[in-house]
């Protein structure tokens, strides 16, 4: 119940939010902030809770009803370690863009606010949803929401941004739609049980021909959300046009529901398959890693230089994937965290810049330091979490993740860690044109605001957080994970009798 | 005492019929021949239908006919009464004058 | 009494000081800024003293201290812990940071009393000492990759401290960048080491290796040379040597601590703690080996001819550094250590000289414009000169001969060693004492070029003459076999260093030690003869073109900066450059492209003749008769 | 005629009846508002007659008509779509220069043809409720013939459907030739004795042509953009859905007749219409500036999808079909319901461009024609996504792959337009229509709380649509 509760907090929130957005300006978001603090609560007692003796089952919570019985779709919510990590990071990131948006949306806020809840909304659903139907639903819900908040309160091009958002996303979705229909249709035919249930295709025996092209199916959806190369044209303009909470929601949450949904569902789904493709996408993966950090060294816009280093630190995650070890897959679910706070600091100071100097051109500032030493200070910190410094959460991440991949390929780990150094050339390039060099721009702009200095304040503090002291998260995604692994084993084992969720 | 010209004569007749409207439909730029070569085609399968009829010894074909006729009929009517309106409009009946709607 | 209980005190005080300094700093008086910012070292330093005098007094053999402060990650069988240990090699390192560190914090109050970013300088300062105390005292791999890093941002803040000047912040970010090639490596070197050893804890890997590793295999060699890898990159060592002579864009005592006492030499540190891998590969102690002599001769040439007095320093610490990576290759660990030691304190107070003296003429690197220094600067001159002998490595009455000599002599001696290696190694010597008199004569003797400011005070002079005692006196402790052959330091760090392994029937260490005095002594008569007695000769000599060009082929750094320039930065940069539109979009701009023009190809067919339209039905009529009766 | 055939038609009489009723009441020169009360009145009333035939079902009148519940739903589907026709008509027409009253009969009229296609069982049945529609609707395009545009889009409807007609005609009578009956039945059993004919392949080919106009199909697709943009818009809406749902239906009952499905040939010439159509109807409609048209384009394409679940001829296509056709026509009412009330006398509200700003100044008739595309696209929380399931788990559950991966394709390309509409309601500031007219404040009630009511089922069935389903799945054709 507390699943739905989850969901109806921002579903309802939104809507009051755009009924008081008619009465006065100032409502919605306080309703907003009011509904993302409830739902961040909710999550925290789920987690203490559970605490960590989450060790016994994977599963935690439960939450089953009939949809549309005629098509064997149910509205399943179910969560582990993994949905319970990034549905906490999906609300604290909420609260984060709530406080973002607090002075830059001025017009419209009751729709501004919709949007952003329903967004959340959908995240959340998509890190619950068990049951595909509903997944695919919310997969969808997560779209417009985002195609409104881009098109309406985008910057200069963000019409075309919009478009080429979501679009790709659309298409790619439908793709993985054709997929599971005919997983739905593969399953009922052996088993006269016609199901979109989670756990009852997840042991479907399919052919590998067929497996593989399912798997593409599911495979280029999440490719195109995570962004793998090249797949990730589309987030430079979207992350470039959409307002600082967009691009923070789209860094920080939607680009995690792809990867959400390779461990989610296509590693478990299509085992065989995707040992198969391990290496190409691996490939892939380092190849996203180079060529995303190349990519933001010659940016000059600040947003799409930023949206091209996460390029970069999802071709880390895709790698590690793939790897199918345990090592890496704990790396890869540190990164989700990590890389959602760090990417999103950086895209929230980029909106801060932006305040101060209505500029996102990067050769346009420079010597920041002296007027702004709190945000150089922070700004710093971000920076080197992006380049993966150890004592920040992004290196344990990167290292478990390399860590990992060198067991299972270790060319591809060196050539990955060539990663490393192009990091520390991008993020220090960042660093040396905003803050160091001499001041471009004359007129005074003043250090962070209390507010924004709160919302700084918390992500800094917990990426040092995840630097220092990682387990907790380690261990709350532990049962997922090994369970995935010891699954992947049997699968080595060859033998499909065995079922990869009780 | 009937002569026994064969259906499918009397059908590839009304083929021919109907081929014959169908070229002036298309040759035809004055909308009155063009409605005039809808109506060959619409009796030359009323033909048809007339041929089969008398192939299965059964009484429909003329029926049909018969609908056929009131229908064209009514056609018939309603397009004079739109080519008037044309005529009134664009003092011409050459079809190739009604093309203010493309794209 | 056991004293480990307090070991995390050492690197925690000056991370207290980084915290108070980084959040309040700004609204602090410079006294307390001063106050905090070298009191947390010295109190660190009063720590290591009373923690180490523990530590030896009550020391059976191989006793190490060790603290578990908590676990940072445990993944599989992977475990990451907060590991403190402390043993002989890492005691050696933490007096050096600790004490030097505490001695060049009360230099900069004075030296630094002028800026603008007084917390800011001590706050990084800290943190910098702090990163230093963590890598040497982690007892696992992991840890000391987070000092390793933590020192890296360090001398990127350092270097970049005064960052209007955009000169400055290229260097902090070449340093950083080239030193980060380095760690890559060095990190990919630490997947192998879990991946076959399965842990990263130092001790264990060293109790172990010999059983995880065949010796002289291919495995252990590679993974040998990625450790070093990261190691040539913090010190300095060919081919990643080009950063450290533009990071002298930082202020002095950040050269003295980082570039030259303590950080630089990480990688003599990792070297000689991972010396369980290194001796066994063969293959890989002689790349060490290599690699440190060409370094130190290449450095050596290339000081000879610069004029700005730090970057004279600068090059010979790469050189100083070559002869330790040398002595390490040769498997002389423990002459390497000591030669560490004491070049860290003559480096250090040649350094802080050096700062001083820039100060007191306005901020003048020029060498040239200096002169004439001796009677006006007297304390900085004699210090100076204090440190030069020890650089210059005079017989017998300076702490750097008895270093380079024990090297020196190894690097024949040992097994490891070979002629070749000590030949080049004496003309090392020579050349340093050559370019360490031509810096002497050039400072202090002649007439003087530019107007003095105020001289250096009380909080700037003490140090001086205290690190000019030890690097005339330190030496002491560690004598030549032939004459005293007291041992003391080798001894001491004996529990974690073995002994060098020596070749059979070589000539008799006298020899050496003749050869290595004579090599100095000419050296300086060198230096003296061209600069001093005719300097008119350097006038002729640079008339002869070959020369000329070998100068600026040396002064420019044997051109490795130009070739890096055209063989990697520029492609890279030129890459992106052209790549800036991402040509991965072209792909789907001509997608779209494409519907667009089929869009406009069929809203062709929409003429909106009644005839067209028919026509269409009829062919379309036509076609579905046809496809009924092919088929 | 017993008094049970009475009953079973009682809709098509009721219909028939209004017809006439209407014609009484102009004769009377009763007003606008009147006529247009009264015929609501009637449709319910028609609408009404549905429930107490349910209980009879299937039922068989003569050899003429069969009234199954198939039949039924999609009378009941055409009723409803004639009654929101109707509502729309009121305000659209009153500003007109013509007199409005006629209007009515003919809706009737045509309701009444597209009713009588729907429960056809006989070529006769079929041919003449083909013709009261078609012969209706040449009057409605051209109703307004003062603008020389709706003449246009008369005569070219006029000639067009005329041509198609004979094609249909002479089909049937090739067919007939062949098989020696002309009602389905009759024709299911030929077919299933007998082996194939030529002159019955080709009849047929020749039906296809005349149908495929009527459902505006690839390659007899032509007219339709010039007769969306030409004919009033609630007679666009009435094409858009009720004649081409009643024809649709007829289709699939002469199909299941003589399951065509079977015939490899047949298979393969729908396969190429229906993939022609969501292809071409889909790009045509990519930069068009019209919405009127732009519905049009996105209409053949939508026939294209329909198809998809028409081929594979399992058990559960009369079930998809008719969900789709549900899911269809109620989402292109919402669109012209708002395109209705924003159309002015002088000129219809079509221009894409008179739609900027239109969320800020009309927040609700936006949202409503938001609501609409995203159905029309797709997209979940719409009517139009569970549409297009329904469509898809047909198609695949055949193992019609190819045709599912091209709707999937196309309706990406469609995307961008439907997505294009909805930018241009938010771009810009400023909005270049007039206010809506506040004259006939009951009339605008009326058809806002119609178009929420559309809106309202739009969401529903998107997001709740198992009761629905329910009824579908409950439906066959005999």
């Amino acid at each position: 119940m507390m699943l739905v509760l989850l969901i109806t907090v921002l579903m309802a929130g939104a809507v009051v939010a755009v009924l008081a957005g008619e009465w006065n300006r100032n409502f919605p978001r306080w309703i907003a902030l009011v509904a993302c603090v409830i739902g961040l609560l909710l999550v925290i007692t789920l987690w203490a809770g559970t605490g960590h003796s989450v060790a016994d089952s994977q599963w935690l919570m439960d939450y089953r009803k009939e949809w549309i019985p005629s098509f064997g779709i149910t509205f399943h919510l179910a969560v582990d370690g993994l949905s319970l990590l990034l549905l906490a990071l999906t609300f604290f990131l909420g609260v984060l863009a709530v406080l973002c948006s607090w002075d830059e949306i001025r017009e419209r806020t009751g729709f501004y606010y919709f949007n952003l809840l329903w967004i959340l909304a959908g995240v959340a659903g998509v890190f619950m949803a068990m049951d595909l139907f509903l997944f695919y639903f919310f997969w969808e819900v997560m779209l417009i929401p985002m195609y409104f908040l881009i098109g309406i309160w985008g910057s200069e091009n963000r019409v075309y941004a919009a478009y080429k958002f979501f679009i790709f996303t659309q298409a790619s979705g439908l793709l993985m739609f054709l997929a599971i229909l005919g997983l739905y249709f593969i399953h009922g035919r052996d088993t006269g049980t016609y199901t979109f249930g989670y756990f009852e295709l997840v042991n479907t025996v399919i052919p590998f021909k067929t497996a593989f092209w399912l798997m593409s199916g599911f495979m280029i959806a999440f490719a195109v959300k995570l962004p793998v190369f090249p797949f990730h044209t589309w987030l430079p303009d979207a992350h470039g046009e959409a307002p600082t909470a967009g691009s923070l929601i789209l860094a920080g949450l939607l680009l995690k529901t792809g990867a959400y949904g390779m461990l989610r569902f296509v590693v478990p789904l299509f085992p065989e398959a995707v040992k198969e493709m391990a290496v190409p996408a691996m490939v892939l993966g380092v190849v996203g890693v180079i060529y995303g950090a190349v990519m933001a060294y010659s940016q000059t816009d600040l947003k799409r230089l930023v949206a091209f280093t996460s390029v970069s630190h999802m071709g880390f995650v895709i790698t590690g994937i793939f790897a199918l070890n345990e090592l890496a897959l704990q790396g890869v679910v540190m990164q989700l965290v990590t890389h959602a706070l760090s990417t999103g600091a950086l895209f929230l100071m980029a909106g801060m810049i932006k305040e101060r100097l209505h500029t996102r051109d990067i050769e346009q500032m420079g010597g920041l330091w002296s007027p702004m030493p709190r945000m150089g200070s922070v700004g710093l910190v971000f920076a080197m979490a992006s380049l993966g410094l150890p004592g920040l959460g992004n290196f344990v991440a990167e290292f478990l993740i390399l860590l990992g991949v060198f067991q299972a390929q270790a060319w591809i780990t060196v050539a990955a860690a060539s990663g490393l150094i192009f990091s520390a050339v991008y993020s220090l390039r960042i660093v040396g044109k905003i803050f160091l060099g001499p001041r471009k721009t004359m007129e005074t702009v003043p250090d962070f605001s209390p507010r924004e200095m709160l919302i700084m304040a918390a992500l800094t503090v917990s990426v040092v957080w995840l630097g220092l002291f990682p387990q907790p998260v380690i261990d709350t995604a532990k049962p997922a994970i090994t369970e995935l692994v010891r699954f992947m084993d049997v699968q080595n084992t060859a033998s499909h009798d065995q079922s990869y969720v009780k | 005492m009937k002569t026994s010209v064969s259906a499918e004569v009397v059908v590839l007749l009304a083929g021919l019929l109907f081929a014959l409207g169908i070229v002036g439909v298309i040759i035809r730029k004055n909308i009155v021949f063009m409605l005039l070569s809808v109506e060959i085609m619409l009796n030359a399968s009323g033909l048809a239908f007339v041929a089969a009829g008398s192939r299965w010894g059964q009484p429909d074909g003329q029926v049909m006919f018969v609908f056929i006729l009131a229908m064209a009929a009514a056609e018939v009517s309603i397009g004079l009464a739109l080519i008037l309106q044309i005529y009134h409009q664009h003092k011409s009946l050459d079809i190739d004058n009604l093309k203010e709607m493309n794209g | 009494m056991l004293m480990d209980k307090y070991l995390w005190l050492i690197p925690a005080l000056p991370l207290g000081g980084f915290f108070i300094l980084a959040l309040i700093g700004k609204n602090m008086s410079r006294t307390w800024v001063a106050t905090v910012g070298a009191g947390s070292i010295c109190l660190s330093a009063l720590v290591t003293f009373v923690v180490g005098g523990a530590f030896l007094s009550g020391m059976p053999e191989n006793t190490v201290y060790t603290q578990t402060l908590w676990t940072w990650f445990e993944v599989g069988e992977f475990s990451a812990k907060i590991t403190l240990s402390l043993d002989v090699l890492s005691l050696v390192f933490v007096f050096v940071i600790t004490f030097i560190g505490a001695l060049i914090h009360i230099y900069s109050t004075a030296f630094m009393e002028a800026d603008r970013d007084y917390a800011r300088f001590f706050a990084s300062m800290n943190l910098f000492v702090f990163s230093m105390l963590v890598l040497v005292l982690a007892d696992n791999l992991l840890l000391m990759y987070l000092g390793w890093e933590g020192v890296g941002l360090c001398s990127y803040l350092l270097i970049g401290f005064w960052y209007e000047q955009p000169t400055n912040g290229n260097a902090a970010r070449k340093a950083f960048t080239v030193t980060r090639i380095g760690d890559a490596a060095m990190a990919i070197g630490l997947f192998m080491v879990f991946q076959q050893a399965g842990t990263l804890v130092v001790s264990d890997i060293g109790a172990n290796a010999s059983v995880i590793w065949q010796p002289n295999s291919a495995t252990v060699t590679i993974t040998a040379l990625l450790l070093l890898a990261g190691g040539l990159g913090k010190s300095a060592q060919l081919p990643l040597q080009t950063w450290l002579p533009d990071a002298m864009a930082g202020p002095s005592p950040v050269s003295a601590l980082i570039h030259a006492a303590t950080m630089v030499t990480a990688g003599v540190y990792l070297v000689a703690r991972m010396h369980t891998i290194f001796a066994l590969s063969e293959t890989a102690r002689l790349v060490v080996a290599i690699i440190g002599a060409a370094t130190l001769l290449l450095a050596g040439l290339t000081a000879l001819t610069q004029y700005d007095i730090k970057r004279v320093l600068a090059y010979s610490t790469i050189s100083q550094i070559g002869y330790m990576f040398l002595a390490l290759g040769v498997g002389a660990w423990t002459a390497a250590v000591f030669h560490f030691m004491i070049h860290a304190f003559f480096k250090a107070l040649l350094f802080l000289a050096a700062g001083a003296i820039i100060e007191s003429l306005h901020h003048e690197h020029n060498m040239f414009k200096m002169g004439g220094l001796k009677d006006k600067m007297p304390v900085v001159f004699w210090t100076f000169l204090a440190g030069a002998i020890s650089l210059a490595a005079v017989p017998l009455i300076s702490a750097g001969f008895y270093s380079k000599d024990q090297i020196l002599w190894y690097s024949w001696s040992a097994d490891g060693g070979s002629p070749v290696l000590w030949a080049v190694a004496l003309a090392g010597a020579l050349i340093t004492a050559t370019y360490t008199t031509r810096m002497m004569i050039l400072t202090f003797w002649g007439e003087s070029h530019t107007h003095i400011g105020h001289l250096p005070g009380k909080r700037m002079t003490v140090p001086l003459v205290v690190l000019a005692v030890f690097s005339v006196f330190a030496g002491f402790i560690e004598l030549p076999h032939n004459f005293g052959h007291f041992t003391l330091f080798s001894d001491f760090l004996h529990p974690v260093l073995p002994e060098t392994a020596m070749q059979e029937n070589i000539p008799s260490e006298w020899l050496f030690q003749l050869l290595a005095a004579l090599a100095t002594l000419g050296g300086i008569f060198l230096g003296y003869y061209y600069y001093y007695q005719q300097p008119a000769r350097i006038a002729s000599l640079r008339q002869n073109g070959l020369l000329v060009r070998l100068y600026r082929f040396w002064f420019s750094g044997w051109a490795f900066d130009a070739l890096y320039d055209r063989m990697l930065v520029r492609p890279f940069v030129f890459i992106a450059r052209i790549n800036k539109s991402d040509i991965t979009d072209k792909l789907y701009t001509g997608i779209s492209g494409m519907t667009g023009e089929m869009y406009k190809l069929l809203s062709r067919t929409q003429s909106g003749s009644l005839r067209w339209y028919i026509m269409g039905l009829v062919v379309g009529a036509i076609l579905i008769l046809g496809i009924q009766i092919m088929l | 005629m017993s008094n049970n055939d009475f009953n079973s038609l009682m809709p098509l009489m009721v219909l028939a009846g209004a017809s006439v009723l209407v014609m009484l009441l102009i004769v009377a020169r009763l007003s606008h508002r009147i006529i247009q009360l009264a015929s609501l009145l009637l449709f319910v009333i028609a609408f009404a007659s549905l429930l107490n035939i349910r209980e009879m079902l299937p039922y068989q009148v003569g050899s003429l008509f069969m009234v199954d519940s198939f039949g039924a739903f999609m009378i009941g589907l055409i009723i409803f779509s004639g009654l929101v026709v109707n509502v729309f008509s009121y305000i659209y027409f009153q500003e007109k220069e013509e007199g409005p009253r006629e209007y009515y009969v003919l809706l009737f009229l045509c309701t009444l043809g597209a009713c009588v296609l729907a429960v056809s069982n006989h070529f006769v049945s079929a041919f003449l409720g083909l013709e009261i529609l078609t012969v209706g609707l040449y009057a409605l395009i051209a109703y307004l013939r003062k603008r020389n545009h709706s003449i246009e889009a008369g005569i070219k409807y006029l000639v067009l459907a005329a041509f198609s007609s004979a094609f249909l005609l002479f089909g049937m009578a090739l067919v007939y030739l062949q098989t020696g009956t002309m009602s389905f039945a009759g024709m299911a059993h030929v077919v299933a004795t007998a082996n194939v004919q030529p002159f019955l392949l080709i009849g047929l080919g020749f039906m296809l042509v005349g149908l495929g106009f009527k459902l505006a199909v690839v390659p007899f697709h032509m007219w339709t953009a010039d007769v969306y943009q030409g004919a009033p818009v609630p007679v666009t809406a009435f094409i858009a859905t009720a004649s081409k749902g009643g024809v649709v239906a007829a289709l699939l009952r002469f199909f299941v007749a003589i399951d065509g499905f079977r015939s490899e040939q047949l298979q393969m010439v729908m396969i190429a219409i229906a993939i022609a159509s969501m292809i071409v109807g889909n790009l045509l409609a990519l930069r068009q500036k019209n919405i009127k048209r732009l519905l049009a384009y996105s209409s053949i394409a939508h026939l294209g999808y329909l198809l998809v679940a028409f081929i594979p001829g399992s058990a559960v296509v009369p079930q998809a079909v008719s969900f789709y056709l549900l899911t269809y026509f109620t989402t292109t009412f919402a669109a012209f319901g708002v395109i209705t009330i924003l159309s002015r006398a002088e000129s219809d509200a079509e221009e894409l461009e008179h739609y900027k700003a239109l969320f800020w100044k009309h927040p609700a008739l936006a949202g409503i024609l938001s609501v609409a595309m995203f159905s029309l696209a797709g997209i979940p929380l719409t009517a139009g996504f569970t549409g297009k399931f329904y469509v898809l788990t047909t198609g695949i559950g055949q193992g019609f792959w190819l045709l599912a991966v091209v709707l999937v394709l196309s309706s990406v390309v469609g995307l961008y337009y439907y997505l294009r509409v909805i930018t241009t309601m938010f771009a810009g500031t400023r909005d270049l229509l007039p206010e809506p007219p506040a004259r006939y404040p009951v009339f605008l009630g009326i058809s806002m709380v119609v178009l929420s009511v559309l809106t309202f089922a739009l969401i529903w069935l998107g997001i709740y649509p198992d009761a629905v389903i329910g009824v579908v799945q409950g439906l066959q054709l005999k």
